[in-house]
């Protein structure tokens, strides 16, 4: 992997782990920026009067936090970075199937990056990361059209990565790698491929209409000349729902590596949890409309959607409690990427259990557009996909640098992260049922008190989040160096150096049995980080 | 390695009945059908995809999980399509705006 | 055979370990995409249908603006290179290389004769004021108030038709780099992959042409006629 | 409503706290029981338990479904406002409420309406989409530009309200906000019947129908080029396309704005567009006005009370009509 240097060597690179590594760099990049406009909303939302930036520019923050975490975070930090380091390795492969579109992928992300940052530097852009029309097309003065062509393009590095995901595990898995012994993680990945790669496209069109519109002032959804708002929202949310699952199944899988490796023991019910990412993809797909109850949508088919929208539960519920039986009888290890198992754990229960409440049209009247869907969504996002995300890179850490990171920090980090982020959210859930709207720069003074508690919380959520990243690049120097194989786990990516050598094993591994059989790897050495 | 070769004949007959529904599938329009139009219109299209598909993109040869990629992918248009439109039909059923 | 096998080890990139499977990868890769392409195009048919069915005579009345003898036309120079394009694939096959190029030039001059007929279309809407956003936009045999509607119809006329003929000029691209390498002697009966899944793409773009034809142009003409 | 919701939430917030609970617990109990002792521990695997993975996916069902049932109740209640509820028109902009009352009164940003009634907000918006959002009253609605929509609810306390803007709207979304106030019946109507005087909806609509020159056309005992109003507002219509329509105020916004949409059924397309001639307050009181020209049902009386929807035969009508169809399918 390190075989040559320089500059030119990474940005030409085909190695599907160099590649993760510099989406690594992207995405932590825009985690922060994002971050930053978060710290921002919280502060400005400290006192009700809004006395901080104006109404224009608190607006730009929460679109601009929304964009850049979601279409330019969320999306591609799970599988960019770590699914594209480790899917290959953990079904024996010496790469993906089509490299150099994998290498295009980095690049259509960091320009469409770009035309986002663009964007925000020109002066922002101001229609919320929903783009809902006729306010994005017709009544905005900011810079939708390079934001939206910045979405567009990053939905393409997204439907090329999954189109890459997909052929991978179909045509390249190792000898003896069958379906039904791969990884939980690469079966997470696969449902989450099928999702890029078949929503993507509706929002990559939606995006289209409305820079015609926009543009060109020919109206798709413009009420003026008889189009429907609504139809907008349909095709938005077509994609935007199952992009929630996009950015949750791959933290599953992660966790499903977490769970077993530190239990030691192989995930209870396998073929359950396998395929109850593919049961979320599919169904996934089925209840856009929920966003739209009080959309003018018809009632009969707020109906349908609300029902089902429970149908998702069921395979939700079913990881929760494969996870929590496996620790059942296990080997059960206080490593910092079990406590951000855990951590997830607790916090995506709550997150999926807030989201009954949503899908139920009764109570989706009320709180839908407020405070309460937006604890709802960020217990599922923060709490689910960045804990996910964090453990997982503190779990593969050793695996892509070959260096320790320091465990007290970490496990200390990892309490912080989960003191703070309940802080910051809880209190939202409340403000939500009593009537807090969403996007409110000013607020009745009624609401600060949960305000002040939410902006407490995200400054302690804030210190949790800059502990990792500096010992992490602290590491990369002073950390120990790490075997091959720290955590005695099971995955072919445990089986090779660490970092893994330029085609990732000596010789192509031969499976001869299912992912988490320990009994391989206990009863020989086992080798303690 | 190089799989199925279909003679020429075959392809040169798939041709011909493509180009064959075309002059169909206008000239019908020409004849007032009603709401029918529409679906002869879409049957005859449908044909013609199925024609190409099958003979053309050589479907009819490929493995299964061709065949499954191809079909997942209409059954998700059908759902877009089909889903949204049961908004827009049941629009104004309760008899009240909006609702 | 040696020769073969030479060309197959050339052709072969160091991720795969056999050409079948490198042209599993290929084709089922080519595949996927085109699902991502069909998903694409279907949120413009998905718009489509709901304002048809909303307005359905002002679309009829549109629609009937539309030349049908043009567009008839047209489809049939578009399969016409589906023919052509399927017999370069099949002399591909064969491993018949001057005739790969040769009917890979035929698709290519299909396509561009249908891209300019496409061009003569779109400029005549120009001169009828059938282009939506410009303020002297007129659609005749619609009332005032539904010109807005009439608009409708056509901005989905230009993105759908605009975005088809995208697809084509990238398809004219690939047939182009085909037929040069062809001509270069890349493509044996063994490896053919290429040819092969440029040939899925064309057909791609074919088949949405099938569908658009009758969309736009055919349906419901007698709707149109009866009101204006 | 507010009672019903929070009931709902109540076995909601029930649930979830058993599932978290459960949860919770039992991850601190596993992790301390089976805490790893040695590093060369390795538990023996336990097999998947087909029974276990049906229960515990078929009990949550369950009790989701149960939820599904009671939300769809509640919402379905909430989608049909009933027959006598007390008509105030709301049209939203950017960034304000503007609201009308049958008797003439308008406000903004402030809307008073009697306890004890219940109240059809019939709305639309100007510019973007906006959302009428009253917490206390656990009841949301959408705003939509081009079309109406609407949102009941019955106040049982009298008091001040939050009203807030719930779908994002531009720069000064969040000052889109206002108070809703409860009055005692007696109250409101002193409240309503006073104040600027400009006259009823209905008659605001009248002087616009007649500056509009509507009644050229449109004459009352239908001798005219153009289909009666008398008697009209929520009859059902037989349209030249075949189809039947209720004529309710989304049918008659669209009639004024694209009168060729849907033409009635024995009369020609001649009728002008009003787009751009008549606001949507304009509208509004045009509706009213038909609604006006209704005779009053028996037993209907006082200012505050308005004609009930009731679909009858009206002498002097020539329309055709079709009695017994049930409410038709619209566009919108």
């Amino acid at each position: 992997m390190n075989a040559s240097y320089g500059i030119k060597s990474w940005l030409l690179t085909k190695d599907h782990k160099r590649i993760g590594l510099l989406y690594l760099a992207t995405i932590t990049l825009f985690f922060f920026l994002g971050g930053a406009f978060a710290t921002l909303i919280r502060i400005e939302l400290l006192t009700p009067q809004g006395d901080l930036v104006s109404s224009e520019t608190y607006n730009k923050l929460f679109t601009m936090h929304g964009v850049v975490m979601i279409f330019f975070f969320l999306i591609p930090s799970i599988p960019a970075t770590l699914g594209n380091f480790f899917l290959p390795m953990m079904i024996g492969a010496r790469d993906l199937a089509f490299p150099k579109l994998n290498l295009l992928s980095w690049y259509l992300l960091v320009i469409g990056g770009l035309f986002a940052l663009f964007a925000m530097l020109a002066g922002g852009v101001d229609t919320g990361w929903t783009f809902y029309t006729p306010y994005s097309t017709s009544y905005s003065n900011t810079w939708v059209i390079a934001t939206a062509i910045g979405i567009f393009v990053a939905g393409f590095s997204s439907i090329l990565t999954g189109l890459n995901f997909i052929i991978t595990v179909h045509t390249m898995r190792a000898p003896g790698m069958t379906w039904f012994r791969m990884p939980l993680f690469v079966w997470a990945h696969y449902a989450t491929s099928l999702i890029q790669v078949l929503g993507t496209p509706v929002l990559a069109v939606t995006i289209v209409l409305v820079f015609c519109e926009r543009y060109f002032h020919i109206g798709i959804f413009d009420p003026a000349l008889g189009g429907d708002p609504v139809l907008f929202q349909h095709l938005f949310w077509f994609y935007s729902h199952p992009a929630v699952y996009i950015m949750i199944l791959p933290a599953m899988g992660v966790i499903s590596e977490l769970v077993s490796t530190f239990a030691r023991k192989p995930v209870f019910g396998y073929g359950f949890v396998a395929f109850s990412s593919l049961a979320i993809a599919v169904l996934g797909f089925l209840v856009w409309g929920h966003h739209l109850f009080v959309s003018t949508q018809s009632v009969y088919a707020g109906l349908i959607f609300s029902f089902l929208s429970y149908f998702v539960a069921i395979p939700s519920a079913i990881k929760v409690f494969n996870w929590t039986a496996t620790l059942y009888k296990g080997s059960i290890s206080y490593a910092t990427p079990m406590l951000y198992a855990f951590g997830f754990i607790g916090l995506f229960t709550i997150g999926g259990l807030t989201g009954l409440f949503v899908a139920s049209l009764g109570i989706d009247v009320h709180v839908t557009d407020t405070y309460f869907v937006i604890a709802h969504f960020h217990y599922i996002m923060v709490g689910g996909a960045i804990m996910a995300y964090l453990g997982g890179m503190h779990y593969w850490w050793p695996k892509m640098t070959g260096r320790m990171y320091p465990e007290g920090w970490a496990k200390l980090s990892a309490l912080v992260i989960f003191l703070g982020f309940n802080l910051t959210f809880f209190p939202q859930f409340i403000l939500g049922y009593l009537g807090m709207p969403r996007r409110y720069h000013v607020y009745p003074p009624e609401f600060q008190v949960l305000h002040v508690l939410s902006t407490a919380g995200a400054s302690v959520l804030a210190v949790g989040y800059v502990i990792p990243m500096v010992y992490f690049v602290w590491s990369l120097r002073y950390g120990a160096i790490a075997p091959a194989n720290p955590w005695g786990a099971s995955g072919l990516e445990w089986k090779t150096a660490s970092p893994p050598p330029k085609h990732n094993f000596e010789e192509t591994p031969i499976v001869t049995h299912g992912a988490y059989d320990y009994s391989h790897v206990i009863g020989e050495e086992v080798e303690v980080g | 390695m190089t799989g199925h070769v279909d003679s020429v004949k075959t392809y040169a007959l798939v041709f011909a009945a493509l180009i064959c529904l075309t002059i169909l599938t206008t000239g019908v329009a020409f004849i007032d059908l009603g709401p029918f139009s529409v679906v002869v219109a879409l049957v005859i299209a449908v044909c013609k995809m199925l024609l190409v598909a099958l003979f053309f993109m050589h479907v009819r040869y490929s493995t299964k999980l061709t065949k499954l990629v191809v079909s997942g992918g209409l059954l998700w248009l059908g759902i877009l399509v089909l889903f949204t439109l049961a908004d827009v039909v049941s629009r104004g059923w309760v008899g009240v705006p909006g609702r | 055979m040696a020769n073969h096998a030479q060309a197959e080890t050339l052709a072969l990139r160091e991720q795969f370990d056999t050409a079948e499977q490198q042209k599993d990868a290929s084709t089922l890769g080519m595949w996927i995409f085109l699902i991502t392409e069909v998903m694409f195009f279907g949120g413009m048919f998905l718009a489509y249908t709901v304002y048809r069915s909303k307005y359905p005579v002002t679309f009829a009345v549109a629609s009937t603006s539309l030349n049908v003898y043009i567009g008839a036309f047209n489809t049939v120079v578009l399969l016409c290179s589906s023919f052509t394009m399927v017999l370069a694939v099949r002399a591909a096959q064969l491993g018949k290389r001057r005739a790969i190029v040769l009917f890979l030039i035929l698709t290519l001059i299909l396509g561009f004769m249908f891209l300019g007929i496409k061009a003569f279309e779109w400029n005549e809407k120009f001169q009828e004021h059938h282009i939506p956003g410009m303020a002297n936009f007129h659609l005749e045999g619609v009332p005032i108030e539904q010109q807005g509607q009439a608009q409708l119809f056509f901005s989905l006329y230009f993105a759908m038709t605009g975005l088809h003929a995208l697809h084509m000029v990238i398809g004219a691209g690939i047939v182009s780099c085909l037929a040069w390498w062809a001509h270069k002697g890349k493509y044996t009966a063994e490896y053919m992959t290429p040819v092969d899944v440029g040939g899925l793409y064309w057909h791609f773009v074919d088949i949405i042409w099938i569908f658009l034809f009758p969309l736009l142009y055919l349906i419901d003409r007698h709707l149109g006629k009866w009101v204006s | 409503m507010a009672p019903q919701v929070d009931h709902l939430l109540y076995y909601l917030l029930a649930v979830a706290t058993f599932f978290t609970l459960l949860i919770f617990v039992a991850i601190f109990y596993f992790a301390i029981r089976y805490r790893r002792r040695s590093e060369k521990e390795l538990p023996h695997a336990v097999h998947t338990g087909m029974a276990l993975e049906i229960v515990w996916s078929v009990i949550p069902f369950g009790l989701t479904m149960i939820m599904f049932t009671w939300g769809a109740d509640l919402y379905f209640r909430g989608s049909r406002p009933p027959d006598n509820a007390l008509q105030i028109y709301v049209v939203g902009k950017q960034w304000m409420w503007k609201l009308q009352h049958m008797e003439g009164r308008r406000e903004i940003n402030e809307l008073h309406v009697p306890l004890g009634r219940p109240v059809k907000l019939t709305m639309t918006s100007e510019d973007v989409i906006h959302s009428f959002f009253v917490p206390d009253f656990r009841m949301k609605q959408d705003v939509v530009p081009g079309r109406y929509s609407t949102l009941w609810f019955q106040p049982t306390k009298a008091g001040k309200y939050h009203l807030f803007c719930a779908e994002y709207c531009g720069t000064n979304h969040s000052r889109m906000i206002g108070w809703i106030y409860v009055m005692e019946p007696q109250d409101y109507q002193t409240w309503v019947s006073g104040g600027s005087g400009g006259g009823s909806l209905a008659d605001a609509g009248g002087k616009l129908f007649e500056s509009l020159a509507c009644a050229n056309c449109h004459h009352p005992d239908g001798s005219g080029r153009c289909p009666t109003l008398v008697g009209l507002f929520g009859r059902n219509v037989l349209l030249s396309t075949g189809h039947v329509v209720k004529a309710d105020e989304a049918y008659i916004r669209e009639s004024i704005l694209q009168p060729n949409a849907k033409v009635v059924a024995g009369y020609q397309p001649i009728m002008p567009t009003f787009q751009g001639l008549v606001t949507e307050e304009g509208v509004v009181q045009l509706i009213e006005y038909v609604r006006s020209l209704n005779p009053k049902p028996v037993g209907a009386e006082g200012s505050g009370q308005m004609p009930a929807l009731t679909p009858g035969v009206v002498p002097g009508s020539q329309r055709p009509r079709v009695g017994t169809a049930g409410p038709a399918p619209k566009e919108r």
